[in-house]
């Protein structure tokens, strides 16, 4: 009974049901704030391994998804009075564009460096491109009076306001993280789910069995960056201001890179125990916090070196890593 | 926009051109040789500028001493990478991505180190060489002749070992069959050691080369390393002619553009090129691995 | 050259180290283009097709160096080419599933069914690969080298298999060069050397046709032969 | 000179080398006969250190080999013309043929060698500037036997020389090896042209399927009919 029920996906249920509970325990608003940033964290890897770890397109160019839904939301809210609720779809929907585009320059590249190049270069002319465009974004001046998410009507709790509040903003995380999750579980066991990863572990015998290869690979380039897009318009709206350097630059790409290796790539929780753990740690230990990019640094080294497979298939047991 | 700032400009885009030329030979040498990429060779460079800035104005040496000396430390730190880091990789699975992740790691450990031990401020050191001379109503600076003529004199020697010497020709057999290279008798790891411990002297090169006339800091390998990669990319990866020939397409096409349009904009064209390159003709302008 | 493949048949090809067997194999999977010719599939030209359509039209393949996926258990790796390869419609998954299973048994890999592909011996991945290929129901079957690095028993073991799946009504075209499998098992032979066709028949005929003689164990009369290309 | 003891060797995770023993003694020419796919070339390259054996020992002069580096392995005289001559196509004749003598051992008669392998191969000699890579295949095949005998080798392991060559040139390259036997080099030959080899060989071994089958004098085994099975299958 129990075991069908954690085979089901049910233990995630319980899990995000307990991450649900924690905010009623404690309501400090820093605690939550961590919170929400390791849910984020952990969305965005997710939507990487997707990407990297589950189809094996090496891009590392996933900060300009992030960046772009960030941009894109937090300027059609302050521009054209657009509701942040649309934005975040809105956002995604110009970050799974842009990852439509890059994904045709990326079709013809089978070497994992190419791929590597191409997107890092994408990334960087969106990163330039909205430091360029002052009059749109004040450049790295930073893009300030972004529109906090607007009150929402919840049945049984009434009208939530987000104005200055941590905790209604920790549960839409939640509630994001736990919808694109879901999908992940329901498409890694789909039909496409196993075309993903026959890609992945070898191209050419996906192909001889049937597999669209082409259309296989499009179709998760502009999924994985939709959900990195949403993630980003979420962020706009959290924290209401936006730089360059912080959603468009390398920085984000190895937070991610690092987070989802330390957990396991290709690894269903992998990308959330990565998450958690970097974040938890380099928040609540002020001392490695200064520290906190050689770290980083040390610790994409010691990974590759020491447990390319990450923690999460150690720790976990294979149903539930998997 | 008289013919006079045109030229001026051109030249500019030499001197950029072949400080690339210098970041992305290196690079170039390395994907040849082992393969990968190297995402620290930035940090290479900035151990360059540290070093120069160091020898020349602590421990008072003078800058045909103090470069060398950069040159060597920059060596060594490559060489303890490729020992420490690359190595333990070598030859198992997944090396498509774990030395590009790996040196990755390696980057952000040595800038932050910089960081730390060195502080955030900028630094600088005087031209090597002041003045300018007045050609035909066009000014150049010395020091900016002084990058042109060293870039150019180092790579002609830098080829004339890859062809000439015997090292040089086991780096090159190394690149072409590394089988073959192994049943000649060539030790292919020692092949791996040295090379990294040459570009990395290579990169040291061009930031004390560079170093007078923009500031030294612990970021300063960031933006260059990837402007290297897009003139691999442009040249062929794995072909020296072709480093040399995108770094000098590249520095031009980036004064012209300044000149044209914008500075700002540069660099987006610079990426866009990259992009478009990939797309039409990913072996680029000169992608064989003859060289 | 020209080659025909007949409906139903089991067709042998050989020849020594260079003679254009990969290549001819290659360009019928649809991983090369010819420079000139077509590759005609029951009545259709499918030169310009990716491999993945031709998979879906019923031309299905091996290869030489096993390609598992090694991340999926063995039922995944099958399912995937019940499901995505089917000739015609594609079927549900659940269908996919049992077809997969029920492709399993017949190679002899229904107890492995849950292991993860990483896992197997030599042996068990050239008859997953097998399997695979068997679960997009191809009319013609294409095996590259399916018993090179089997032990003599394994080897036995292979021929086999194949012959059932023949039996079952799928036309086999098999390069090979272990000689004692593809000679005991195949109906016709077709011999290449040197890119070219250098005699065709049954196995006996071919193994007593004195140009294939020479052209395996090499000759005093074959060093004075003029000989094409060098 | 030579002693491989029960061999087993995987390429990937294809066992392609069953238990292999034979032996090799100096001044001899000795041939590996069987089918492509027989583990001929594999195990050249178990010797030549490019591969690891799974269990079984390779002692030369009594030295075990399992563990050497492949490039000391080719310091101690152990060469390897590998099967597709694998020159380096972007460097000249003249760098492939300088290339050979790396050896620390070789280096200082690289001017000796040279000239002895011009005058063992004289259309080298003319062609000693061009692109190894725009050699005819005789020219490099030749190339790929010049640049082993540049390192001074004491057993030289030649994979296929004949493969895909015209009949003439094979005459030439087998004439060759008989000749640098004659020098006193040990030679180990493997190739799928069994006339031939067997003309030129003392004895000779054959492989089935990464089995030894077979092993004996070289006119003997022309005959055989174990031979034509293992190449045939009839």
């Amino acid at each position: 009974m129990l075991r069908r029920a954690l085979d089901g996906g049910g233990v995630y249920l319980v899990l995000a049901g307990l991450l649900a509970l924690v905010p009623l325990v404690n309501s400090d608003a820093y605690f939550v704030h961590i919170l929400t940033l390791s849910l984020m964290h952990s969305a965005l890897a997710s939507s990487w391994n997707l990407i990297c770890g589950y189809t094996g397109l090496f891009s590392f160019g996933h900060q300009a998804f992030f960046g772009l839904g960030a941009y894109v939301s937090s300027l059609m809210a302050m521009k054209a009075g657009l509701s942040p609720w649309l934005g975040l779809v809105v956002g995604g929907g110009v970050a799974a564009a842009a990852g439509f585009v890059i994904a045709l320059p990326c079709l013809r590249l089978r070497a994992p460096p190419y791929i590597a190049i191409a997107t890092l270069g994408f990334a960087e002319i969106c990163r330039f491109t909205a430091m360029n465009l002052v009059g749109l974004t004040r450049g790295e001046l930073g893009l300030w009076g972004i529109p906090e998410m607007t009150p929402v009507p919840v049945p049984g709790v009434g009208q939530v306001s987000f104005t200055g509040q941590r905790v209604p903003y920790f549960y839409l995380m939640l509630a994001i993280y736990v919808a694109m999750m879901a999908l992940l579980y329901w498409l890694v066991r789909s039909p496409l789910g196993l075309a993903l990863k026959s890609v992945r572990d070898s191209e050419d015998a996906a192909e001889s069995l049937g597999v669209d290869i082409v259309r296989t690979k499009i179709l998760i380039f502009v999924l994985s960056s939709f959900l990195a897009g949403v993630v980003g318009a979420f962020y706009a709206h959290y924290v209401l201001i936006l730089t360059p350097s912080s959603v468009l630059s390398v920085g984000v790409m190895i937070e991610i890179v690092a987070m989802t290796l330390i957990g396991g790539l290709g690894t269903f929780l992998g990308p959330t125990v990565g998450a958690f753990g970097i974040t938890l740690l380099l928040e609540y230990m002020r001392v490695l916090g200064d520290y906190r990019l050689l770290i980083y640094g040390a610790l994409l080294i010691a990974i590759i070196l020491f447990i390319p497979e990450g923690i999460a298939k150690r720790l976990l047991p294979r149903r539930v890593a998997l | 926009m008289s013919p006079g700032l045109v030229v001026e400009q051109i030249f500019n885009g030499l001197v950029s051109g072949a400080i690339y030329a210098l970041m992305a030979s290196g690079l170039s040498l390395i994907w040849g040789t082992l393969k990968m990429l190297n995402f620290a060779h930035g940090e290479f460079y900035m151990l360059g500028g540290f070093g120069v800035y160091f020898a020349l104005l602590l421990g008072g040496l003078p800058p045909l001493v103090a470069v060398p000396v950069a040159m060597l430390g920059a060596a060594v730190v490559g060489m303890l990478l490729e020992r420490l880091v690359i190595h333990p990789l070598l030859d198992k699975p997944g090396w498509d991505v774990s030395p590009i992740i790996a040196t990755l790691g390696a980057s952000i450990l040595l800038q932050n180190l910089a960081l730390h031990l060195w502080g955030e401020r900028f630094k600088n050191i005087p031209y090597y060489i002041e003045g300018g001379v007045n050609l035909f109503g066009i000014r150049m600076a010395w020091q900016r002749v002084l990058i042109v003529a060293v870039t150019v004199v180092v790579i002609v020697v830098v080829v004339a070992a890859l062809r000439r010497s015997r090292w040089g020709m086991a780096l090159r057999a190394t690149a072409q069959d590394r089988d073959a290279a192994v049943l000649a008798g060539i030790d292919v790891y020692a092949v791996y050691l040295w090379t990294l411990g040459l570009t990395a002297a290579l990169a040291a090169l061009a930031a004390a080369m560079l170093a007078p006339i923009y500031s030294i800091n612990p970021w300063m390998g960031t933006a260059l390393l990837l402007k290297a990669f897009i003139v691999c990319v442009l040249g062929g990866l794995g072909s020296l002619e072709g480093a040399i020939l995108g770094g000098v397409l590249l520095g031009t096409t980036e004064s012209l553009t300044v000149l044209l349009w914008s500075s700002e904009w540069k660099d987006v064209v610079a990426f866009v090129l990259l992009i478009l390159v990939l797309w039409v003709r990913p072996a680029g302008l000169m992608g064989t691995r003859e060289w | 050259m020209r080659l025909l493949l007949s409906r139903g048949e089991l067709l042998g090809l050989i020849g020594p180290n260079g003679a254009g067997k990969t290549t001819l194999f290659n360009v019928i999977a649809g991983v090369y283009r010819p420079d000139e010719g077509n590759v005609v599939f029951q009545g259709r030209d499918i030169t310009r097709l990716r491999p993945h359509a031709r998979c879906r039209l019923g031309l299905a393949r091996t290869f030489q160096l096993t390609k598992p996926f090694l991340g999926l258990g063995v039922l995944e790796n099958v399912t995937l080419g019940a499901y995505y390869g089917a000739k015609g419609g594609r079927p549900g998954l659940g269908e996919a599933r049992d077809r997969a299973e029920d492709v399993l048994r017949r190679v002899g890999l229904g107890g492995k069914r849950d292991h993860l592909a990483s896992t197997l011996t030599v042996g068990e991945r050239k008859r997953l690969e097998l399997a695979r290929a068997v679960a997009t129901q191809p009319s013609v079957l294409l095996l590259d080298e399916v018993v090179a690095g089997l032990s003599s028993a394994e080897v036995g073991e292979m021929m086999e298999i194949i012959r059932s799946i023949w039996a079952s009504g799928v036309t086999i075209l098999m390069v090979e060069h272990v000689m004692r499998a593809v000679m005991g098992i195949s109906q016709r032979i077709v011999v290449l050397h040197q890119g070219q066709v250098l005699a065709g028949g049954t196995p006996a005929t071919v193994a007593s046709n004195p140009d294939v003689v020479s052209a395996y164990l090499g000759s005093a009369s074959a060093l004075a032969a003029p000989t094409a290309g060098a | 000179m030579l002693d491989v003891r029960g061999l087993d060797v995987l390429y990937g995770d294809v066992q392609v080398v069953w238990d292999l023993s034979f032996t090799v003694d100096a001044g001899e020419i000795v041939t590996l006969l069987g089918a492509n796919g027989a583990g001929k070339s594999t195990t050249l390259k178990t010797i030549s250190g490019l591969l690891r054996p799974r269990r079984g020992h390779i002692l030369f002069d009594g030295v075990s080999l399992e563990t050497v580096p492949p490039d000391r392995i080719v310091g101690m005289g152990v060469l390897q013309v590998p099967e597709g001559r694998r020159l380096w196509p972007g460097m000249t004749v003249l760098e492939n043929l300088r290339l050979g003598a790396y050896p620390k051992g070789a280096r200082g008669e690289e001017g000796a060698s040279l000239e002895a392998v011009f005058s063992l191969f004289p259309v080298l000699a003319e062609r000693r500037g061009q692109l190894a890579g725009t050699l005819s295949g005789g020219e490099q095949q030749m190339l790929a036997i010049g640049r082993a005998l540049m390192a001074r080798p004491r057993l030289l392991m030649l994979d296929e020389p004949s493969l895909g060559l015209a009949p003439k040139v094979i005459e030439r390259i087998f004439e060759v090896i008989q000749d640098v036997s004659r020098r006193g080099v040990t030679v180990l030959l493997v190739e799928q042209n069994a006339h031939l080899a067997l003309s030129v060989a003392n004895r000779a071994y054959i492989l089935e399927t990464g089995h030894l089958v077979r092993a004996g004098a070289g006119s003997e085994l022309l005959a055989d009919a174990d031979v034509r099975r293992a190449y045939l299958g009839v």
